[in-house]
């Protein structure tokens, strides 16, 4: 019965392919346009940065961004309103505590390169919070119960840090009178290498307290008490 | 807004807003509970005289709100409306005193007075109704304020009642929708018309306008009680004394009987209701309940059910009435829409008083019950006289005038239906009249309560049937003086077939 | 034709996602096909951002960046459910 | 220049972090940064009022390189309904939540939530809707689970996977667009749509994806348990917003974007949809034995409804009647919206002083606080379409378009669903007929019973009476 019904499914799916194979050719075949990119690259000096992904991330369509950072803020409150982070794993062993010494400041010093060279060439405030996170994982790995990250209320911090420097960018913007996340021409460099510098703090962080998994249980933190 | 387009919502507020205030007071806050109630019922009379005195004079009183394009709330009052808003107006005051004197010591008050005064407001809103659509709204909500009266109880026959009333009048509230619906499809918006609005319609609608009648009579019919939708209503005889005769007087079965006033002489006139054969239908519809509903009574013990069959016959005269083609007839319809409400209200609460002061519920207890409560028993033999049609009492008039209708529109079965519906409301009425009168009391009542003063129950018991038969006495004595029920339904006839 | 090439291996990647999705119960299982349903259709965005000669149309590229952290995140809030519900079955 | 459009969305956003970052002042930050987005909400419905729609290119560059916030009578008018309902769930939840961590974790996940909804109901652009459909599923998945009930847990686990199966879905179809289009924004792309293979299976992507979310019959399996699961005030914004989200951006696509691309027969399909979920979610409601699960049965069966006016918009032409049944439409969104919020908010409090909610045990609590019982009356009235209240209206012009276009067919599924809307709601209320003592007083809790009331009340009387005023918000009818 079971495997009747998976064969009906994957009828169904094998036909679903083979029609949306023939419609992405059709769509390939009326699309074969420039698209955007001719507009993206000649916004590209008004931005101040001058890889165009980066330009696309952070200015031409920052708000997108802004609302995913607050995505993976989402899931990390989710994640902590589930309950209490299990125990750490047990300290490691001479040989993994020194790759991690090793390790650990190399992402983080990665992590900055990324953040950096993403103004002109591949890079950014994901790939280098992903480093940062990639630092925290390997640090609870090695027995770091809290990931490597500062107590709770100074991580609660932390993780709103990115979604709060972007939001409240736009929110200046706007006060200046040039609409919200319309960066003034000659601060936007600045302006968005502040926010991709938060945006790689709260990543990080954030990354590293979900793979803690749960409020770190350890410390009488603020939220249970009141 | 001019005081013209302020009269009719005023006359609803009267009974909605003290009803929303009585919900928020405190359960032992009788005194507060009481000034709102008189309150309300003694400035609707106030406003409701100010609007008889100038419809009656031809002025117009209409107030609009526009609910949607195309959809208007229209409450105004013509003719026909101010008899009906007079008739609940009156007996809600009445009824309201009763129900205080009824409810004294029984539980959730608040609760009781609030729906009370909801239904009220919803009877007058059907009352002033100036569009279907209006109707329409104001019905339902009718459907919903009387449901926690039924209910009030709260016993498992209370519940069960309450249910089967619910089903009844919500199918046939959605007919009703659909009705209305349908017809506004075909017509657009337009307000009641006296003399109806549908005899400009080409003859093609003619198809479409009879199923429509169909649909909004089967809506109707169910509050009215016509036979064979008319199930809910004894049933629903396990509510409180004060709410049988609020829904068999005041508010739900002629909530329906008013429903199909208008929908025959304002919305498709008798002229086109004829040529459809719809006034025939409803004639025999009409006459059927008449007459079944008079068996039925017959073979009721419970005194209750007895009067709710009675109430199932005679709220179709005013059907009748209306089926009939002719000024006269109509006058004997119109003018019985008042002339039922007070008599059957008399009845019901000298029903009330029986149950309450000596516990006889039943047909078969009642003897004797005319020396130990003359005067109950005095104001009951009015109203069931009056029932039967004997002269000089309100019901006399009604038949009379249906009568001579049926003989000059030619339809003289018309006067087999009214005699042998006569026979049998003697046939079920007088039998009771000789036991309270001439039966020897027993030795002792069930449960009686000691009456507290000279009378021989509460006062809040006693005056409102006996003010109520008064009035019965009253309308049928002066039924030519000005301002009468009956020359009001002269007027609106006058009006209707100008 | 190669972008129909990497785009039609993202519709068969999205397809395979899907049928596992459907097929399978386990919520690791489920969660991986989600994860390559995701991958299937950020393929087909990176194929179509290709133009040939001239430098590739970023838009997509931003677009599967912001995808790929929006998939992170539900995986990790999925992953953290899994997680509660087992210790709760366990603690039975 | 202050853009509202920006403020609606980032006051709650801001709200949100703050609620994070100082756990202990959660609650009244929250409340605070609700009224504060009360006001910005206000702020777009007056502009839009005087001006018909607004719209703001967010960072300076215009679409399709950069994205668009728009604001219509749609989007004005939805935006309203969820700031009221927002402002009423915020308050109850003062009363609700007992423990400190307990609204510790809901303020900052629901002002989030609130965020995404705003953002989704001003957002002009394919992808932004996508990643505001993500921050809604996921907030409302982890509002969901908040009881950490495994019953809870384990519902919203699957309405997670379920979103993001839709979401997946849903964003196969925008790379189908933009691949053949190369354009995001919702306005350029309807000006450039044509019927043919590429839009037709963008909608149906999309659609599927969006059903999923909408809880569209038959697709509607996972929101019984997800929604009676999750505390009241969770419930009554997932049932009277989050699904009515998803259903905003089926129409948006439906009559906006893809208008040229529907077809009669599709639109009929979403119309049999809508009748099947009519009476399957109501006969479902009428059965269900706990009050939660027959107000989430009962959501299952309004979006229904509003799916019945598809195939009646698509067949009429454009002019005045297809704009008053446009509007009866928004107007029964808005009178199903807060009468279901006020509806599980009520439940919300019988459950919390019976202890359970079993409908058929429900007696004296029923009976005890009247004023729950009164909201859940007067939510009912507008769940079964009674007079006065909206869905009255809203039902009126939808038979009247039904037999005007000759679709008598769906007025028996109306008059089927209303009376099993009657059944099931007159099950509840029946309950409140007993013979225990009486309450002593209207209200015992005005925290919690005061916003629930007042949210049904609003969709009786205000949206009943004042629904002249939607018609002018939307540009359409006698006062545009």
């Amino acid at each position: 019965m079971k495997s009747a019904g998976g064969l009906v499914i994957g009828a169904f799916v094998l036909l679903l392919a083979i029609w949306l194979l023939w419609v992405v050719q059709t769509a390939i075949d009326i699309g074969a346009g420039p698209r955007l990119a001719e507009q993206a690259f000649a916004g590209l000096p008004a931005t101040g940065v001058s890889n165009p992904v980066t330009a696309v991330l952070l200015s031409y369509r920052g708000y997108d961004t802004l609302l995913e950072l607050a995505v993976l803020l989402a899931a990390l409150l989710g994640i902590w309103s589930l309950g209490a982070a299990s125990p750490g794993f047990q300290a490691a062993g001479a040989v993994l505590q020194g790759m991690v010494t090793l390790v650990v400041p190399l992402l983080i010093l990665a992590g900055g390169y990324l953040l950096w060279v993403g103004g002109h060439a591949p890079g950014g405030a994901f790939q280098a919070g992903a480093l940062l996170g990639a630092a925290g994982v390997v640090m609870r790995l090695a027995g770091d119960e809290r990931a490597g990250l500062p107590p709770l209320a100074a991580q609660r911090w932390l993780v709103v840090a990115g979604v709060a420097v972007f939001v409240l960018v736009g929110i200046a913007t706007m006060g200046l009178g040039a609409g919200f996340l319309a960066y003034p021409i000659g601060w936007s460099k600045w302006l968005i290498l502040a926010i991709e510098t938060a945006a790689t703090v709260a990543i990080g962080t954030t990354l590293a307290a979900a793979y803690v998994g749960g409020r770190p249980w350890s410390h009488a933190d603020v939220s249970g008490q009141s | 807004m001019s005081l013209e387009s302020l009269l009719p919502v005023s006359i609803l507020l009267s009974s909605l807003l003290p009803g929303v205030f009585i919900f928020l007071v405190k359960e032992e806050s009788h005194i507060l509970r009481g000034v709102l109630n008189m309150a309300g019922a003694l400035i609707k009379l106030l406003l409701v005289g100010v609007m008889i005195w100038g419809v009656y004079r031809g002025e117009v009183y209409e107030t609009r709100l526009t609910l949607a394009p195309g959809l208007d709330l229209v409450l105004a009052a013509d003719a026909l409306s101010v008899l009906f808003v007079t008739l609940s107006t009156v007996l809600w005051l009445v009824t309201t005193i009763y129900a205080i004197g009824y409810l004294e010591h029984s539980p959730n008050r608040s609760r009781f007075f609030g729906f009370f005064s909801l239904c009220v407001s919803a009877t007058v809103g059907i009352a002033l109704a100036g569009n279907l659509l209006s109707f329409v709204i104001f019905y339902e909500i009718l459907t919903l304020a009387t449901y926690p009266l039924v209910a009030h109880r709260g016993t498992p026959d209370a519940t069960r009642g309450a249910k089967i009333y619910l089903a009844y009048t919500m199918s046939g509230g959605v007919l009703l929708l659909v009705g209305a619906i349908w017809l506004q499809a075909i017509t657009g918006p337009v307000d009641f018309t006296q003399g109806g609005y549908l005899g400009v319609l080409s003859e093609g609608l003619h198809g479409p306008l009879v199923a429509v009648f169909l649909l909004l009579l089967a809506g109707l019919g169910v509050k009215a009680a016509i036979v064979p939708l008319h199930g809910w209503l004894p049933q629903s005889m396990v509510a409180p004394a004060p709410v049988s005769a609020l829904l068999h007087a005041v508010a739900v079965v002629k909530a329906g009987a008013f429903g199909i006033l208008r929908v025959v002489y304002d919305v498709y006139g008798v002229g086109l209701a004829d040529q459809l054969g719809l006034l025939t239908l409803l004639g025999i519809l009409a006459s059927t309940t008449i007459i079944y509903g008079s068996i039925r009574a017959l073979s009721q013990d419970g005194l209750k059910k007895r009067l709710a069959y009675s109430t199932v016959s005679q709220v179709s005269y005013i059907a009748l009435g209306a089926s009939i083609l002719g000024p006269i007839a109509t006058i004997g319809g119109m003018v019985h829409l008042v002339h039922q409400g007070i008599m059957k209200i008399t009845l019901f609460f000298c029903a009330g008083n029986y149950a309450e002061t000596l516990g006889v519920h039943n047909v078969s207890q009642m003897d004797g019950v005319g020396r130990r409560m003359p005067l109950t028993t005095l104001a009951f033999s009015v109203g069931a006289l009056g029932m039967i049609g004997i002269p000089p009492i309100a019901g006399f008039v009604t038949k009379w005038y249906l009568g001579l209708g049926a003989v000059e529109a030619d339809a003289h079965w018309v006067l087999l239906v009214l005699a042998a519906s006569s026979l049998l409301n003697a046939a079920y009425f007088l039998p009771i009249l000789y036991r309270a009168w001439f039966r020897p009391e027993p030795d002792s009542w069930p449960k009686e309560s000691l009456p507290q003063g000279r009378f021989e129950t509460m006062g809040a018991l006693l005056w409102p049937p006996l003010i109520t038969a008064a009035l019965c006495l009253i309308a049928g004595l002066f039924a030519a003086a000005p301002f009468s029920p009956l020359e009001w339904a002269e007027l609106i006839a006058r009006r209707e077939y100008l | 034709m190669a972008q129909l090439l990497y785009g039609g291996a993202g519709v068969v990647l999205f397809a395979l996602g899907l049928w596992a999705f459907l097929v399978y119960t386990p919520l690791l299982r489920k969660l991986i096909a989600l994860n390559i349903m995701g991958s299937g259709v950020f393929h087909l965005l990176i194929a179509i951002a290709e133009r040939g000669e001239l430098p590739p149309d970023p838009v997509p590229h931003a677009l599967v960046l912001t995808g790929i952290v929006v998939a992170v995140s539900a995986t990790a809030l999925a992953l953290a459910m899994g997680r509660r519900l087992e210790e709760d079955e366990g603690g039975r | 220049m202050v853009d509202s459009l920006a403020l609606a969305v980032s006051v709650p956003l801001v709200g949100g972090l703050l609620a994070t970052a100082i756990p202990k002042r959660a609650q009244a930050l929250g409340l605070l940064a609700s009224l504060v987005a009360v006001i910005a909400v206000a702020w777009v419905l007056v502009g839009v009022w005087q001006e018909g729609s607004l719209r703001s290119e967010l960072g300076g560059w215009a679409a399709p390189l950069g994205i668009a916030l728009v604001a219509d009578g749609l989007s004005a008018a939805l935006l309203a309904m969820a700031a009221l309902v927002a402002l009423g769930v915020g308050v109850y939840a003062t009363g609700y939540f007992r423990r400190g961590d307990a609204a510790a974790h809901f303020w900052p996940l629901w002002l989030l939530l609130w965020a995404a909804l705003n953002g989704l109901l001003l957002a002009a652009d394919l992808f932004n809707i996508y990643v505001t459909l993500e921050l809604l599923g996921l907030t409302a998945a982890a509002l969901g689970a908040l009881t950490g009930s495994v019953e809870a847990v384990s519902a919203n686990l699957r309405y997670l996977l379920v979103g993001l199966l839709g979401s997946m879905t849903y964003l196969l179809g925008v790379a189908l667009l933009y691949t053949a289009h190369g354009t995001l924004d919702l306005g350029l792309l309807a000006a450039v749509i044509q019927p043919g293979p590429v839009a037709a299976s963008a909608l149906v992507l999309m659609t599927a994806g969006l059903a999923l979310k909408a809880a569209l019959f038959p697709l509607h399996f996972w929101l019984p348990p997800a929604h009676a699961n999750a505390p009241a005030p969770v419930s009554a914004a997932l049932s009277a917003l989050v699904v009515k989200a998803a259903f905003y951006l089926i129409l948006r696509l439906w009559l906006d974007v893809f208008a040229p691309v529907v077809t009669p027969w599709a639109a009929s399909l979403m119309g049999l949809l809508g009748a099947m979920a009519i009476i399957w979610g109501s006969w479902r409601a009428l059965r269900s034995e706990r009050l939660k699960l027959l107000a989430a049965y009962s959501t299952v069966a309004q979006i229904g409804y509003l799916c019945l006016f598809i195939p009646l918009l698509q067949a009429l032409p454009p002019g005045s009647e297809r704009d008053d049944l446009f509007v009866a439409l928004v107007l029964m969104a808005l009178t199903h919206g807060l009468a279901k919020a006020g509806l599980f908010l009520a439940a919300g409090l019988v459950q919390r002083d019976a202890g359970h909610d079993r409908i058929d045990d429900l007696g004296g609590t029923a009976q005890n606080m009247p004023a729950t019982t009164f909201t859940i009356a007067l939510a009912g009235t507008a769940l079964i379409g009674l007079p006065p209240s909206g869905s009255f209206i809203g039902k009126w012009i939808l038979m009247t378009s039904a037999i005007e276009s000759g679709q008598w067919w769906w007025i028996l599924v109306i008059l089927v669903g209303t009376l099993l809307a009657a059944a099931y709601v007159f099950r509840v209320l029946s309950r409140a007929f007993n013979l225990e003592p009486t309450p002593r007083r209207f209200v015992t809790q005005a925290r919690t019973e005061v916003p629930a009331l007042l949210l049904a009340l609003a969709s009786v009387a205000v949206l009943g009476l004042a629904a002249d005023s939607l018609w002018r918000l939307l540009g359409m009818g006698e006062g545009a």
